[in-house]
């Protein structure tokens, strides 16, 4: 059953400043946050605490009126100092300041074999309770999964090909015992399999080679191999009305950490890393970390942006500003706002590019790294190219017509070009590469938006 | 360069919303992106960086890749003119400052008529100027012939670029392939001025050789449908005692012969598609199966022939008329040209084999790429819909599996 | 009531009788007119060949068709130069009546022929030029006219053409004086007396023209082509009729 | 086209008493038509029969006076047998009518001006399918009294025929260089007015009829959806 | 091979919509959908290939003048041509009943989607105008059904197309004025340009 799958389409964008495979230890940021923002489809959110309140970590701060089952929990144990509101008061960021020993809140502990006696239910008002059922983002549309569905699998992906991504051998590091135990428990949730997706190209580490219960796919080929858009599209593709889930090997980990150490986990290991990054190296710390800590003295330039997440799916944020729930990657890239004269025609082999054109050499390095900045170099324009998209989608989806149907909202064509099938990560590359310019991951979540509310 | 900037920084406010020529945003907008690329960034969502390449790269390698044909077609039209009035051994620079003299008007008045007609709309409108019609403007003078009057290039642009493009809503958004509606509507609008002795510059006050007709191979070889003279035999023949072996095969592939301004050359043609493909900015697909098709289709009429023309061995086609340049130019058009994969398979194959049918069933129209590209534009559509809906049909089969 | 069965039967009834009768009685009452148009049209277009015409245009429909009555005589023949005065079925024969477009259905050899001869002013027995209509394909469409010769049969005094919808400009000229006055004096047979008839040659402006040429149209060779054919073949299937004109045998027709 | 009968029902219920001849509401059944209900620019109705003929303005004059006459006349009779009409062949009997006063025309023309007979040809007989026609018959003659019936078959179809006309106007001009087979650009001292061949093509139609919409819509500001 | 010709002509060239503007007001309203366009087109075809030589078969034989001398000699002078219009359009309107009836009965889907259009194809001028030019030209029979066919062939085509034009055009930024019809027009005129590419065509 097991899938060994070649793909051709892709591109690597080999970014300058990865990570140096070092794990720091530094003194903890002060402040962490829990960003509503980082799940699609929060529609309203409810407060379960204020300003000045003090939690531990898996203490319940937010939930959902629409999925109220769903708890939010505290990644760290503190005091409440700031609830950031943006436009229209929309909910920001909780920031906690941590304290300088985390407490936990205390759940019902199991051991291995308990954890094959227990029921779906109890299973999942665990996960509920307990916070960490928010790692388990349901596809179609790429949100919290709701808890009342029974997906027809269950997708890890056990590799990250975006830029800089931190390498999971290392942040995973002896968590085989928790990774097992969050299969079992996940594999209770599905009727079907849960898939584990290996990258083909490197060694794959002990935690999932060794794993049971599994389905072990290897994937084989450049970015995007490993979004779980696209292994999923190649191994079980989703069908109208069909539901599967997703976790990361990092929620898989914590899941299996709340069963059987009875507590809401939320460290982690991050990578810093980017051109304008002095020592790009990973750190520990906690899920929502302020990122302040690890820059101070760390850049090689004042002009740079921070973004949570990889360079191609990420957001940015301040210098003061805290990682995203997902994100295990901070990358500083040099902040492109200035006007180069005959930008567009110059020479260079200083700029990326996925395609060959007039004056651009990037295709005679391929191992070259790259320090790209954020400029947008070009403006927007209408779609004229064409095949060009289909080049960086390993998948049997045209890109430029579903664009277009999502443009144009259009609901049967949407569906019936496979809107179903991915999410924004999934179309990244296209966004990269296009020469007009669109920002075709918005123009995506503006589709599934659409499908999911229609 | 600093004072440029500043000096465009400081114009920029009237621009803008608000200022006193914020209906001239646009044009605006097109200078300075030209002279600097901007200084946007992109969204805090999204990606973070971008590909280097933009429309405007893309556009400019598409020129560049025309710039052989544009060459040798300079140099072709003065040597043409030349040889037409019996004095072949005319020198380099003379020969290049005929053809300097015949094209660069037609250049100019393509590239002025047009960008002012896309100025106008722009403003109309409020839509970005799109950097397509650098490669149409460079487009139109290539498929004109060198004694074109003037005024019929400007009117053929505006037309064109209104009814085929703007109306449509501007670059990415037409049907049909701009520059060759602007030829299409010359030949049809003003079918006396663009058929007959244009193909050839003689200028006045000179005299045409004796046995010069200026007659294309085309025309040729749509003469021997009626005389029923070998073809080959009837194109090594033409041009003896002023220009022996004008319509010989391997002169046409270099194209030393009278024709359309840059389309004569087979060889630039090549060149060209060489960068095109390479780039990637050109549909190897199209220009592969076009050839396909025209090959095809002249081996199996050579298999019929039912006439001489029919007989004229398949490789001929590819060096005679403008074959090589509408698939290497005109028939990659990725706006009008078939947009799915597959779809770029049947619409060049099609192309392909339409242009010989024409070629040689159509004594009316000797010249059939122009058409057949025009043609296969119109149902370019019609073919992406149906590989759409063969995507589609994948999709619905695999969940009722 | 309005939509029982019987009712629509008598509505409907009733209508037909109406309509039919109106249209029968409308009909009826046009027919003579529709018939003189008919009839105008066909003569003035065969009078256009050895006429001036703008003299004709001039004229009044009944001045045309006088004129007709006086200066043409018609007869049919076949392609073997026979008179054809009875149809199939006995019914007699009128040259102006007969379709051309029909006949060039049909095989040349099952054609009929008609011969509009134009009699002198002076002695209405007394033939001064013989009309032949042509028809033939241009370059789109159907193209169409008469040709005018000398009493000899050997030299073209005038031809009209028409055309279905020749290109506008090109082709399209074959239905101007300019070209068409282009024909008058040529000769249709060489010094061997074979028939050559006269031929529109390539391009225009040609200079050294002999008695068998006119020149061409610029960019419309094909319509000159299939002028050249028509004329050609409908001079070549009226061989047999002008043979017998020659030895006198018809010549009292 | 029905919810369009029925206002104009309620309207005439409310007016009964003494209209005048030319009411402002028998106005508008005249001057609609021809510019923002058009019924080809707007209404997109009866493009078909019409255009064929435009490329010089005689026939095109021609075809639009019997246009005009086979709508009028038509809604003045199938008005004055609205209450008399079985509801089931109403279709079958408008079409009767229509045909009958079409071969009227067709034979008049015949009779009397040969010439344009035979360049009308076929399409003088097509006026039975035009659209406008059939339209105006099921959504007012049907409905309505004779001579309002009147108003809007002479509102209808001028409305048609100004757009034909004026497309024939372009057509003619830049395709042959006459008006009515005037030379006007000979008359202006232009001899070697290089006339344009789309335009005598049926494109040209197409194109003119294109650009004339683009202008009118552009003026009314009517977008279609 | 001339009916060859003539099937090609009547095709491509004497295209009932790019030369003579016939059918024009179904094909602009029935050309959004590719799907809808095709079973529209489909039914033309069927009507055309059917009513034009019916339409032959009745003016040959009772319309014509001495048409109806088959019946008795003494109508040889009979000419009931003035009838044809009428005659024309009521064969035409009882055969779209037919083809309606026939639809309904085999495919009740494609009936769902076209029955608002059958009764359109009733007046859609390229019926009857195939009728008349087929009178006009004096086509013989296998001609007339040729034409026909072609005809239909032709008209289809061009609506197909022009509806994966339209389908297109959905993304297009078209000036407001020219929206719907104006852009219709357009682009009628611009494929009737491509089409030009087979006039004259010589088999």
């Amino acid at each position: 059953m097991s899938k060994f799958i070649k793909l051709k389409k892709g591109f690597d964008i080999n970014l300058a400043g990865k990570a140096e495979k070092k794990i720091v230890e530094v003194e903890q940021p002060e402040t962490f946050a829990y960003k509503p923002s980082s799940f699609h489809g929060i529609l309203r959110p409810k407060l379960k605490v204020k300003e000045g309140d003090t939690v531990k970590a898996g203490t319940p701060i937010l939930f959902d009126k629409k999925n109220d089952k769903v708890q939010h929990v505290a990644p760290v144990s503190g005091e409440v100092v700031e609830i950031r509101r943006g436009e229209k008061r929309k909910l920001l960021e909780i920031v906690i300041l941590a304290d300088k020993t985390i407490e936990y809140e205390t759940f019902d502990k199991y051991t291995v074999s308990d954890i094959n006696g227990l029921s779906r239910e109890n299973i999942v008002n665990q996960m509920l309770g307990g916070g960490v059922w928010p790692n388990l983002v349901q596809r179609p549309f790429g949100v919290i999964a709701d808890p009342s569905e029974t997906p027809k699998a269950i997708f890890i992906s056990a590799f990250d090909s975006h830029p800089l991504a931190p390498e999971y051998d290392l942040i995973f590091k002896g968590q085989d015992q928790y990774f097992q135990a969050g299969i079992d428990i996940l594999k209770k949730l599905t009727p079907g399999a849960v898939h584990v997706n290996v990258n083909a190209d490197a060694e794959v580490s002990p935690m999932f080679a060794h794993a049971k219960n599994i389905e072990l796919n290897k994937f084989s080929g450049p970015h995007p191999a490993g979004n779980v858009g696209v292994q999923i599209h190649h191994l079980d593709p989703i069908n109208k009305g069909d539901i599967v889930w997703t976790v990361n090997p990092f929620g898989v980990i914590q899941i299996g950490k709340l069963f059987l150490e009875g507590k809401y986990d939320a460290s982690r290991i991050i990578a810093v890393a980017g051109s304008e990054v002095t020592k790009p190296q990973y750190y520990k710390t906690y899920t929502g970390a302020s990122i302040k800590k690890f820059i101070e003295g760390n850049l090689n330039s004042d002009h740079v942006r921070f973004v949570s997440g990889n360079a191609l799916t990420g957001h940015k944020i301040n210098a003061d500003g805290h990682l995203g729930y997902f994100d295990s990657l901070l990358t500083v890239l040099p902040e492109g706002d200035k006007y180069e004269l005959f930008g567009w025609i110059k020479p260079t082999t200083q700029k990326l590019s996925f395609q060959r054109a007039f004056g651009l050499f990037s295709f005679m390095f391929p191992n070259k790294e790259y320090a790209l900045d954020t400029n947008v170099k070009g403006e927007p324009r209408a779609f004229v190219q064409t095949g060009i998209f289909e080049k960086v989608t390993p998948m049997d989806i045209l890109p430029t017509y579903l664009l277009k149907a999502i443009l144009a909202e259009d609901y049967d064509d949407m569906e019936a070009l496979g809107i179903y099938e991915i999410i924004e990560e999934d179309l990244a590359l296209c966004e990269f590469i296009d020469v007009s310019k669109h920002d075709i991951q918005d123009i995506v979540r503006e589709g599934l938006d659409l499908m999911r509310y229609s | 360069m600093k004072f440029l900037r500043e000096a465009l920084d400081k114009v920029k406010p009237h621009f803008e919303k608000g200022g006193k020529w914020e209906k001239f945003y646009y044009i605006y907008e097109a200078h300075d992106t030209l002279l600097f690329a901007p200084n946007h960034t992109t969204n805090s969502k999204g990606v973070q960086i971008r590909d280097a390449m933009d429309m405007k790269r893309l556009m400019m390698t598409v020129i560049i890749a025309m710039i052989p044909c544009l060459l040798f077609g300079i140099y072709n039209v003065g040597y043409q003119h030349f040889l037409a009035i019996g004095q072949p051994d005319a020198g380099f620079g003379d020969i290049v400052l005929i053809g300097l003299i015949q094209v660069i008007p037609i250049l100019v008045v393509s590239y002025a008529v047009g960008l002012g007609t896309e100025f106008t709309f722009s403003v109309i409108r409020q839509h970005p100027i799109n950097e397509g019609f650098l490669v149409t403007g460079m487009l139109i003078p290539l498929v004109m012939p060198p004694d074109i009057p003037l005024w019929q290039v400007a009117l053929a642009t505006i037309f064109a670029v209104i009814i085929a493009k703007e109306a449509f809503g501007g670059t990415g958004m037409n049907i049909l392939n701009v520059a060759l509606t602007a030829r299409a509507f010359l030949y049809f609008a003003y079918p006396s001025q663009i058929s007959g002795d244009v193909w050839t510059y003689i200028g006045e006050g000179n005299k045409a050789i004796q046995g010069f007709t200026g007659a294309t191979p085309l025309a040729i070889g749509a003469e021997t449908v009626e005389n029923g003279k070998n073809v080959v035999a009837s194109l090594s023949a033409y041009g003896n005692g002023w220009a022996d072996g004008i319509y010989e095969f391997s002169n046409m592939f270099f194209g030393f012969m009278p024709g359309s301004i840059g389309e004569t050359s087979t060889l630039m043609c090549l060149i060209g598609a060489l960068i095109l493909i390479f780039t990637g900015v050109g549909s190897w697909k199209i220009m592969v199966s076009v050839i396909a098709g025209a090959l095809g289709a002249g081996f199996l009429l050579n298999g019929l022939a039912v006439n001489e023309f029919m007989a004229m061995p398949a490789h001929y086609h590819l060096v005679i008329g403008g074959l090589a340049f509408g698939t290497v130019y005109m028939a990659t058009d990725p706006v009008t040209a078939s947009q799915t994969e597959t779809g770029k398979w049947i619409y060049g194959l099609l192309i392909g084999i339409l242009t010989v049918v024409i070629r040689v069933f159509n004594p009316a129209y000797p010249e059939g790429i122009m058409l057949a590209i025009l043609f296969m534009n119109v149902f370019a559509p019609l073919i992406d819909h149906y590989v759409v809906i063969a995507n589609k049909k994948r999709r619905l089969q695999r969940a009722t599996v | 009531m309005r939509q029982s069965n019987g009712y629509i039967i008598l509505f409907t009834a009733i209508m037909t009788v109406i309509v039919g009768g109106l249209l029968s009685l409308a009909s009826q009452g046009l027919a003579p007119a529709q018939k003189k148009s008919i009839e105008l049209d066909t003569k003035s277009s065969i009078l256009s060949s050895v006429m001036d015409r703008a003299q004709l245009e001039k004229m009044k429909p009944n001045e045309v068709l006088e004129m007709y009555d006086k200066r043409i005589s018609s007869l049919v023949v076949d392609i073997n130069g026979n008179i054809v005065e009875k149809n199939e079925k006995g019914e007699p024969i009128v040259a102006e009546e007969v379709s051309i477009l029909k006949n060039y259905k049909k095989k040349p050899e099952n054609r009929l022929y008609p011969v509009f001869k134009y009699m002198s002013a002076e002695n209405p027995d007394k033939v001064e030029s013989y009309i032949l209509p042509l028809y033939g394909a241009g370059l789109w469409d159907k193209i169409w006219g008469y040709v005018a010769l000398n009493t000899e049969l050997t030299t073209i005094v005038g031809v009209s053409y028409d055309h279905k919808q020749e290109t506008p400009g090109l082709g399209a000229r074959i239905g101007t004086p300019e070209i068409q006055n282009r024909y008058v004096g040529k000769e249709i047979y060489n010094e061997q007396g074979e028939l050559v008839s006269v031929t529109m040659v390539k391009g225009e402006g040609n200079t050294g023209l002999d008695s068998h040429q006119v020149d061409g149209m610029s960019g419309a060779t094909l319509t000159g082509k299939g002028v050249n054919d028509m004329l050609k073949n409908y001079l070549n299937y009226y061989q047999s009729y002008f043979k017998k004109v020659k030895s006198g045998s018809v010549a009292a027709l | 086209m029905s919810t369009e009968t029925l206002e104009q029902k309620k309207e005439e219920v409310v007016q009964k008493p003494a209209e005048g001849l030319l009411s402002k509401r028998r106005r508008r059944l005249i001057s609609d038509p021809l510019n923002e209900d058009n019924p080809i620019t707007v209404q997109v109705l009866g493009i078909c029969s019409a255009l064929a003929v435009t490329v010089k303005m005689e026939p095109t004059l021609i075809m639009s006076i019997a246009v005009v006459f086979v709508i009028v006349f038509s809604n003045l009779i199938i008005s004055l047998l609205r209450n008399l009409i079985p509801n089931r062949v109403r279709i079958i009997v408008q079409l009767a009518v229509i045909a009958t006063l079409v071969t009227l025309v067709s034979e008049v023309l015949k009779a009397y001006n040969y010439e344009m007979y035979k360049i009308l040809g076929a399409f003088v007989g097509l006026i039975i399918t035009n659209c406008i026609v059939m339209g105006r018959l099921e959504a007012f003659a049907m409905g309505n009294k004779p001579y309002d019936s009147i108003l809007d078959g002479l509102g209808s179809g001028f409305g048609y025929a100004w757009i034909i006309l004026t497309v024939a106007f372009f057509r003619e001009m830049f395709g042959s260089g006459s008006i009515f087979d005037f030379k006007i650009f000979e008359a202006v001292g232009i001899n070697n007015f290089a006339t344009n061949g789309l335009m005598v093509d049926s494109i040209g139609a197409f194109m003119v009829l294109g650009i004339l919409i683009w202008v009118q819509r552009s003026k009314t500001g009517y977008v279609e959806h | 091979m001339e009916l060859v010709s003539l099937g090609i002509k009547s095709i491509f060239i004497e295209n009932m919509i790019f030369a003579y503007f016939l059918g024009m007001c179904s094909f602009l309203a029935v050309s959004k959908k590719v799907s809808t366009a095709v079973g529209l087109g489909a039914a033309v075809i069927f009507v055309l290939t059917i009513t034009v030589p019916v339409n032959w078969l009745l003016q040959e034989y009772i319309l014509k003048e001495g048409a109806l001398s088959w019946l008795s000699a003494s109508f040889a002078e009979v000419n009931l041509e003035f009838l044809q219009f009428i005659m024309f359009i009521a064969i035409i309107a009882a055969m779209v009943q037919l083809v309606e009836m026939i639809i309904e009965k085999f495919s009740p889907s494609l009936y769902g989607s076209l029955g608002i259009f059958l009764p359109l194809i009733a007046v859609n001028c390229a019926i009857l105008g195939s009728s008349l030019f087929m009178i006009q030209r004096d086509y013989l029979l296998s001609e007339a059904t040729v034409f026909g066919f072609g005809s239909g062939i032709g008209w289809m085509l061009a609506i197909v197309a022009l509806a994966a034009i339209r389908e297109k055009l959905k993304y297009s930024n078209v000036p407001a004025g020219l929206k719907g019809l104006g852009i219709t027009m357009l682009i009628t005129g611009l494929m009737g340009i491509a089409f030009k590419s087979f006039i004259g065509i010589a088999l």
